[in-house]
């Protein structure tokens, strides 16, 4: 990856708040799963989320687009507040992409189909149009040939690369991954890393839970390190690597990076 | 920290019934609660001025009235005289009688060919094929048809049996003979089979719609007492084996526990069998199952065995081979691997499908209108109902029943799901 | 009323049996035939002017008297027995008797019985849901005899079960206990009991309350006594409105200045269209039932009056 | 101590295995007679066989084809064979053959059935087979009202009249649905087609016809009977019962607790009665539930209950469908901005019901047999109807067997051809796009 | 595995024969996969069997306990000659564990069930001692709290591992491996070797079906080539993998040592 490696810094951020989360806490049941979770995510940021299984990653990223629903906290997206207002709620999913471990393809359409069932149905365009732009987004993540496939006739690399583009029709301001790469063979993970790291060089605002440290390294401003549900640490990649401050955290890197 | 975020929860706008996601549920419920009050109420109402209309009303005192028919299959005391309720739990005794046996019966063929079909035997396998795709693609009350004809056209006639004194003279043996001694006569009238008869019955109690019958109650308990001493053997026979790891044999003290007591009470009852004998017309004496019922039986049996036996299939096929070899090279022999490997593991599988089938059955055995069995919807689903005129209350009644029927089977279903689920990570 | 209903539907609706020879039982192309079936061809024929204006409705005999107070029929010709209860209770209205029959055994030559009352332990072939099974019962309980009831579904599988021998006897109406010893290879071994033991009259049923409609069933059957009786038939209908001079003939024919037919709603000529149809009452009963058909029964009560029987017509006046 | 190493340098050939172990012997004894036990079971399927062909071969081989009445057929048997002699008089077939599949239905109009059931072959294959142009949908959308033209006939205007109602019910749901979300558009649609079919459906039909009569001869639908009674019951209130399936099962989904309660409450009380009291319901007890003076048609009333029975078995087996699609295609879903209706309908529905497919087939054909039930309440079914009719005309009296034997061989023929097709399509659909 | 690797030779190996196979031919139908079999294990000795997929390597070690029946040819074991005579094979089977690829733990059984079962039912050893033998077994393979789990609820590792104690409770003479690691996660795969490498170390007799080449380097005494149906080449682990003779074996170690 090293030839795609550049100093994240460099890559421009603005001082506009993209999320907000406030004093943010959730259950599941009797369980709390978020504790009290604050978090400020400026446009343009690109941020990597990691911690042990069960630390609560996946369920902060859902909540931001409410997949979950959090119960007391705040949480803004691009200045619209998370409630139960169903309209608030299309208005940031609309916004948020969002890519999934398991890809989460539709298998009984084609690729471009996939691509475009949102834009046509939710954004309300024109199926040429939506076409033209799927194509254009698949040509980006390099396989403008599958167009006309199914999703179980892709490798997975090829179908994460699919969500990713699926996401981007939609032309969100943000982009959510959970563990992109963790259900992908070796071979497969780089191909969609690449994909991501275009993304982010292009400015776009990221949020990523995944343990993939070269690519944490590579391209994030910021790392945030959860355990139990709580943010623990968060610092720019190369201090949190080089000088984690909590001992969870070292014997968390110290566990990853030996593996 | 003060929650800045609290405020703007405070207004309520009636736009949030629809748009928010709290309010949305409860906003769908009550219309659709509106909905389906209106749509209750509209049929009540219709209901209500039809009948008005008719000069009817909605009323089940006709249950207390006398039934006036008679019905020939009676599980308890019933003349034409008893009322139309006791007919209607006449019938729901037999309905629960035929759809007992129906769904021991099936289970027995169905379990039985299922095996077959899956032994090695080609030309066993193939036969139990043709069987069970004939009979599943066929419509059941076919069957019904089919078993009744063949039961009433095959069998002998009463008078075969006849002896005469110039047959005996003659030295004639009569046309058709009983089996197993004198016991059983098939006839195209019915099977007769010997009657149990208590010399010295303990009586019973008439309840109006039901008889408590304090001989059968006595034999009840008799039965419950044994295999509850029974299952204490077994625990000590298991103790036993836990601590010496031999087992005892318990077979002989299982039979003595089983059958000693209820022996006795039968022997304390004056039990004994009423043999059917030929005399005027037919057989007298003894147990006559009409046709009617022979054949709803057998019909249902036949057509759900095969469904069973798709089931028992499936079940068996579930259980992996693996598992067999790996009880295999622990030394364990083929009987005690079915045993204690593969049938608790496709026990699983085939239950629920059964369970289901022994619904479907007990629904079914209302197509023995097909044959004028007196069930429940023979009798107040069909007699009463055509006597009295109240189809109203005959039919709403009788779905009741078979509602509460069918819940019950599948709360049992339910349990024994829930307490044979695979525990899994 | 019932009537503006047919007239503007255009077709009568007859609830009748779906299947039994020599009532109703539709034929090779689904024509309905029989005894029933006429008299359903005559009221279309008064009411609507074409016999062939009627829809045959085959009921159950569950189903049949819902039919009828649903409307889903306009008038019940099923062979339905006349009783008190149907009558009042289930609010019908029993417009006429067309066969008055009763309830009879039938049994084998070989089991040397000659009276209903030697039938003591027999098994009796008996279909549900009719007046047929409460009869039997109150028959066995008043002589103190015992039976087993042997159930059956409907006319064929009785003749099935009897002739196989599942039962000792055989017991419905007369009229089909004919039918069914008529079509039976080996007739003369069978012998119908002598005993009847109940009164069956089979009649026409509307519903209670419309009188109108009730009177034209009644009287549409009472024409094709009354024609019997005049010797109109279906092939000198015409001749004799024409010639005749019998004051009540052409009242009832309408070719007087009388219009009997407005009375009722109807126009003049309602009673020989009905006449023509299928004929007058004993054309009818002798072409689906009578000696020269292959069911073979004798008028006997249902002979007219005036020749010892009880088909009797009140005056067209 | 080690074994020395050893090394084998040439291959040795494929060799035959031992005489014992090969050919037609092996087969012999491996699947007829390895062990006792299987000897006795070949020995007894033998005998079985054996008793069965004795029993019934001579009566098939004694068959009559040409006689006019089961006498004649006996005569013929008892000339032929000997006096005794059992044989099937088919004979009874041959003159009544058309009552069993078509009941009454005047026989110059049987083109009309047989062309509405090779349509609605047409009509079925692009739900079935993904590989047919999408064009023909609309062929199946067309086809009920094609099927009713065809079957009952009269002025083809009635059915486009009455196609135009959902025609109404689909540009309403579509103007709306932006404005008003899909249950009150959808709502509100039912309103406007109810109200196009109550008020504007006579008018405009008889409008239409006066203009330009196009019509059948029409066939009331007592002259249904036979196989296409069971037939046209069992298409038409799988076909009808299906969106109302696919709504209970929606509702039993539901995280709604009244919504969820009353779906499971209606599926759980439907299934726990037989189909006889359903049918005894519309014979007998539509006439009360219903407004005073409604009546119509008891074929209508059988289909309309046999659609609420058939939607109580649909809605489970399409909650079955939709239970085994994975969570993430609602969670991808959700993300993607779908509302819970799109995501529905565009999402888990197609996939829920081509899982489903083999079981809805399955689900047919029990309700296909099962339609022979709506003889106890006077409808001309194949088995008992058109039988009893039969054997009620004084020629046929008497024959038992034939009948039977007919309607359970086409009934055999039909229920085995579909349930293959459906295990055909079971298997297809694992391997699908892979 | 450096530090459980010792001189393989060092390990006692008894002159008693265990396994004797002479002359053994096997056909399924007419398809000929065991040609021409000769092979002596002696007490004590740890055979690895490796060889292509679909060279009969299974199916050599099934027959060896009868799972599945050999046509020509001898097999003795332990003084016992496998023919059909069900008392022989009960005393084979009873003497002879085996693990295998997929478990086959019994799914309806607690672990402890599991491994008690064919003491109590074969062996006819009372309950209580059953389960101290169990309990001993389980702790030797490092998962003793699992003992009222069900097979569902663990690893695969860890269910890799019941499986053995599973056949050791039964105090086998001789075990039988058939890949038992090829199921399992990187990570499980090393559990289960040292579970192996600890039994080897004890002195069982032990032939497995393995490809893993550091396991038979590490206790191996011997190693065994197969190919097509027939034993090609065996050798002490060290000649053999350094110094393979037939062009056969060459050509597999090449494949699955560049893997
Ligand atoms: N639907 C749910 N109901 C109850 N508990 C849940 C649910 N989903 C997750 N949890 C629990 O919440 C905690 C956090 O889960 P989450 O999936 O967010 O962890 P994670 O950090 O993403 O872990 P991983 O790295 O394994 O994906 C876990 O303990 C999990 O068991
Ligand atoms: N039950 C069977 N019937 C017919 N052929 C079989 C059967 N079991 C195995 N075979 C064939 O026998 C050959 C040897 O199979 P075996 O399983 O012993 O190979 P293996 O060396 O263990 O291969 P792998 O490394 O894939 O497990 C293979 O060609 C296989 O296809
Ligand atoms: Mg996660
Ligand atoms: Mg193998």
């Amino acid at each position: 990856m090293a030839e795609t490696a550049r100093d994240p810094g460099k890559m421009q951020v603005s001082d506009e708040v993209a999320i907000q989360i406030t004093a943010m806490n959730k259950w599941y049941g009797t369980f709390h799963v978020l504790r009290d979770i604050n978090m400020t995510v400026r446009r343009g940021e690109r941020i990597v989320i990691c911690g042990p299984s069960g630390s609560g990653k996946s369920t902060l990223i859902r909540c931001i687009n409410r997949l979950e629903e959090h119960q007391t906290g705040q949480i803004v997206v691009d200045g619209t507040e998370l409630t139960s207002d169903l309209k608030n709620i299309d208005k940031v999913r609309s916004e948020v992409g969002m890519v999934f471990q398991h890809f989460n393809l539709f298998p009984h359409l084609t690729i471009l189909e996939n691509l475009t069932l949102a834009p046509i149905w939710v954004r309300k365009t024109p199926k040429k149009e939506a076409e033209e732009v799927a194509m254009h987004y698949l040509r980006k993540v390099k396989i403008p040939e599958q167009a006309a496939k199914y999703p179980g006739q892709l490798s997975g690399g090829q179908q994460q690369r699919v969500a990713i583009a699926r996401s981007l029709c939609m032309k969100p301001r943000i982009m959510l991954f959970d563990e992109p790469t963790s259900a992908l063979d070796p071979e497969m993970i780089k191909e969609v890393l690449d994909t991501m790291i275009e993304l982010a060089q292009e400015g776009m605002t990221m949020l990523c839970v995944t343990h993939e440290m070269g690519f944490a390294q590579a391209v994030a401003n910021r790392v945030i390190f959860m355990d139990q549900g709580q943010i623990v640490e968060q610092n720019e990649p190369r201090e949190f690597f080089n000088n984690p401050k909590s001992e969870r955290t070292k014997l968390f890197l110290s566990q990853i990076l030996g593996h | 920290m003060a929650m800045a975020s609290d405020a703007p929860k405070g207004g309520f706008r009636p736009s949030m019934l629809i748009y928010d996601t709290r309010y949305r549920a409860i906003t769908i419920q009550v219309i659709v609660l509106i909905l389906v009050l209106l749509c209750v109420s509209w049929l009540v109402h219709n209901t209500m001025v039809n009948l008005a209309a008719k000069d009817k009303d909605i009323n089940f005192g006709f249950l207390w009235n006398r039934a006036g028919y008679d019905i020939d299959q009676q599980l308890i005391p019933y003349t034409n005289d008893s009322s139309h309720g006791r007919a209607a739990v006449v019938g729901l005794l037999n309905t629960l009688v035929v759809a007992g046996l129906a769904c021991v019966l099936a289970t027995v063929i169905g379990v039985f060919v299922g095996i077959l079909r899956l032994s090695k035997n080609w030309l066993v396998g193939r036969l139990m094929t043709v069987y069970i795709e004939v009979f599943r693609n066929v419509p059941v009350l076919l069957w019904i048809f089919v078993a009744a004809t063949i039961l009433s056209e095959t069998m002998p006639e009463p008078k075969d049996f006849k002896v005469t004194d110039a047959m005996i003279a003659a030295g004639q043996a009569p046309k058709a003979a009983m089996l197993f001694d004198g016991a059983v006569a098939l006839t195209n009238r019915g099977t007769n089979i010997p009657a149990p008869l208590l010399s010295r019955p303990l009586g019973s109690l008439d309840l109006g719609l039901i008889t408590l019958n304090f001989s059968f109650l006595a034999m009840l308990a008799v039965i419950i007492g044994s295999v509850l001493v029974h299952r204490l053997l077994l625990r000590r026979a298991r103790a036993v084996q836990e601590a010496t790891g031999v087992r005892p044999a318990t077979w002989w003290k299982s039979l003595i526990v089983l059958v000693v007591p209820f022996v006795a009470l039968l022997f304390a009852l004056g039990f004994h069998l009423d043999y059917p004998v030929f005399k005027g017309f037919n057989f007298k004496g003894g147990i006559n199952l009409a046709h009617s019922f022979t054949a709803l039986l057998l019909a249902l049996s036949l057509y759900s065995a095969t469904y069973i036996a798709e089931n028992v299939r499936a079940g068996v096929m579930a259980v992996s081979h693996g598992q067999t070899e790996a009880a295999f090279a622990l030394g364990l022999r083929p009987s005690r691997t079915t045993r204690l490997i593969i049938l608790p593991q496709a026990l699983r599988v085939i239950v629920p499908p059964l369970i289901s089938q022994y619904l479907s059955i007990t629904k079914n055995t209302s197509l023995g209108i097909a044959v004028s069995y007196l069930d429940l919807r023979g009798t107040l689903g069909g007699i009463t109902l055509n006597q009295t005129g109240r189809e109203l209350e005959c039919m709403l009644l009788m779905m009741l029943i078979y509602l509460i029927i069918s819940l019950i089977i599948s709360a049992v279903m339910n349990v024994y799901n829930s307490s044979v689920k695979l525990k899994e990570r | 009323g019932t009537l503006d209903d047919v007239k503007a539907r255009g077709i009568l609706n007859c609830g009748s049996n779906n299947g039994l020879t020599g009532f109703a039982a539709p034929d090779a192309n689904g024509n309905y035939q029989g005894f029933d079936a006429a008299l359903c061809k005559a009221i279309a024929a008064a009411v609507l002017g074409d016999a062939s204006k009627v829809k045959f409705v085959p009921l159950t005999g569950e189903t049949r008297f819902t039919a009828l107070a649903s409307g889903e029929v306009d008038v019940l010709i099923r062979n339905s027995t006349w009783t008190f209860s149907r009558d009042t209770d289930l609010k019908f209205d029993f417009v006429a008797v067309n066969y008055y029959d009763g309830q009879g055994f039938m049994v084998k030559k070989e089991l040397g019985v000659s009276s209903a009352k030697e039938l003591d332990g027999a098994t009796v072939c008996i279909q549900t849901g009719t007046t047929t099974e409460l009869n039997l019962a109150d028959f066995f309980k008043s002589n103190n005899m015992s039976y087993t009831p042997v159930t059956i579904a409907d006319d064929s599988e009785g003749q099935r079960q009897y002739v196989a021998g599942a039962c000792d006897a055989y017991t419905t109406d007369a009229s089909g206990l004919a039918a069914v010893r008529a079509t039976l290879p080996d007739a003369e071994n069978h012998i119908i009991l002598p005993e009847i033991i109940s009164k069956e009259p089979l009649g026409p049923v509307v519903r209670h309350g419309d009188n109108n409609w009730g009177d034209i069933v009644r009287w549409t059957y009472y024409a094709l006594v009354s024609a019997e009786e005049n010797g109109i038939t279906a092939a000198n209908v015409e001749e004799t409105a024409s010639t005749t001079t019998n004051p009540e003939i052409k009242r009832l024919l309408g070719a007087s200045d009388d219009n009997l037919g407005a009375m009722m709603g109807l126009d003049k000529e309602w009673a020989k269209r009905a006449i023509a149809a299928q004929g007058n009452y004993g054309e009818i009963f002798a072409a689906n039932l009578g000696e020269s058909t292959s069911i073979g029964l004798a008028r006997g009560l249902n002979a007219l009056w005036t020749q010892g029987g009880l088909q009797y017509a009140p005056p067209f006046r | 101590m080690t074994e020395p190493s050893y090394l084998r340098d040439t291959v040795l050939p494929q060799l035959p295995p031992p005489l014992v172990d090969r050919g037609i012997i092996k087969w012999i004894r491996e699947n007829l007679f390895s062990g006792v036990l299987n000897t006795f079971l070949t020995l007894a399927g033998l005998a079985a066989v054996w008793w069965l062909l004795a029993a019934s071969l001579p009566w098939f081989l004694h068959g009559v084809w040409d006689a006019n009445s089961l006498g004649e057929c006996r005569s013929i048997i008892a000339a032929e064979f000997g006096e005794g002699a059992q044989g099937a008089c088919w004979a009874m077939l041959r003159e009544r053959w058309h009552q069993f599949i078509f009941g009454f239905y005047p026989p110059e109009a049987y083109w009309r059935v047989g062309l509405a059931f090779v349509l609605l072959f047409v009509a079925l294959a692009p739900v079935l087979f993904t590989e047919v142009p999408r064009l023909l949908l609309w062929g199946t959308v067309i086809y009920p009202a094609l099927g009713y033209w065809l079957l009952w006939g009269g002025s083809i205007w009635g059915p486009v009249v009455a196609m135009a109602g959902f025609g109404l019910l689909a540009l309403v749901f579509k103007l709306l649905r932006p404005l008003l979300g899909v249950p009150v558009a959808g709502g509100l649609g039912f309103v406007a087609a109810v109200l196009w079919w109550l008020f504007a459906q006579g008018p405009v039909a008889g409008l239409l016809a006066g203009v330009m009569p196009v019509g059948l001869v029409p066939v009331e639908s007592d002259r249904f009977g036979g196989f296409l009674l069971s037939i046209v019951i069992g298409v038409t209130s799988i076909a009808a019962s299906l969106p109302l399936g696919i709504l209970l099962a929606l509702g039993r989904r539901s995280d709604m607790f009244l919504v969820k309660t009353l779906s499971v409450a209606f599926i759980e009380f439907i299934r726990g009665v037989p189909l006889i009291t359903m049918l005894f319901t519309a014979s007998l007890l539509l006439q009360y539930f219903l407004p005073p003076g409604t009546s119509f048609d008891l074929i209508l009333r059988v289909d309309i209950l046999v659609t609420i029975f058939a939607a109580a078995y649909l809605a489970e087996v399409v909650r079955g469908g939709m239970a085994a699609l994975p969570r993430g295609q609602y969670e991808a879903a959700d993300a993607l901005g779908l509302d819970y209706w799109s995501a529905e309908r565009l999402i888990i529905l197609p996939q829920a019901l081509k899982i489903s497919i083999p079981s809805i087939v399955s689900t047919f054909i029990s309700l296909f047999k099962d339609t022979t039930l709506v003889s106890f309440v006077g409808l001309l079914d194949p088995l008992k109807g058109i039988s009893t009719i039969v054997r009620a005309d004084m020629a046929w009296k008497g024959v038992y067997w034939e009948p039977y034997l007919f309607v359970g061989a086409v009934f055999f023929v039909l229920c085995f051809s579909m349930s293959r097709y459906s295990m055909y399509l079971e298997r297809k659909l694992k391997t699908d796009h892979k």
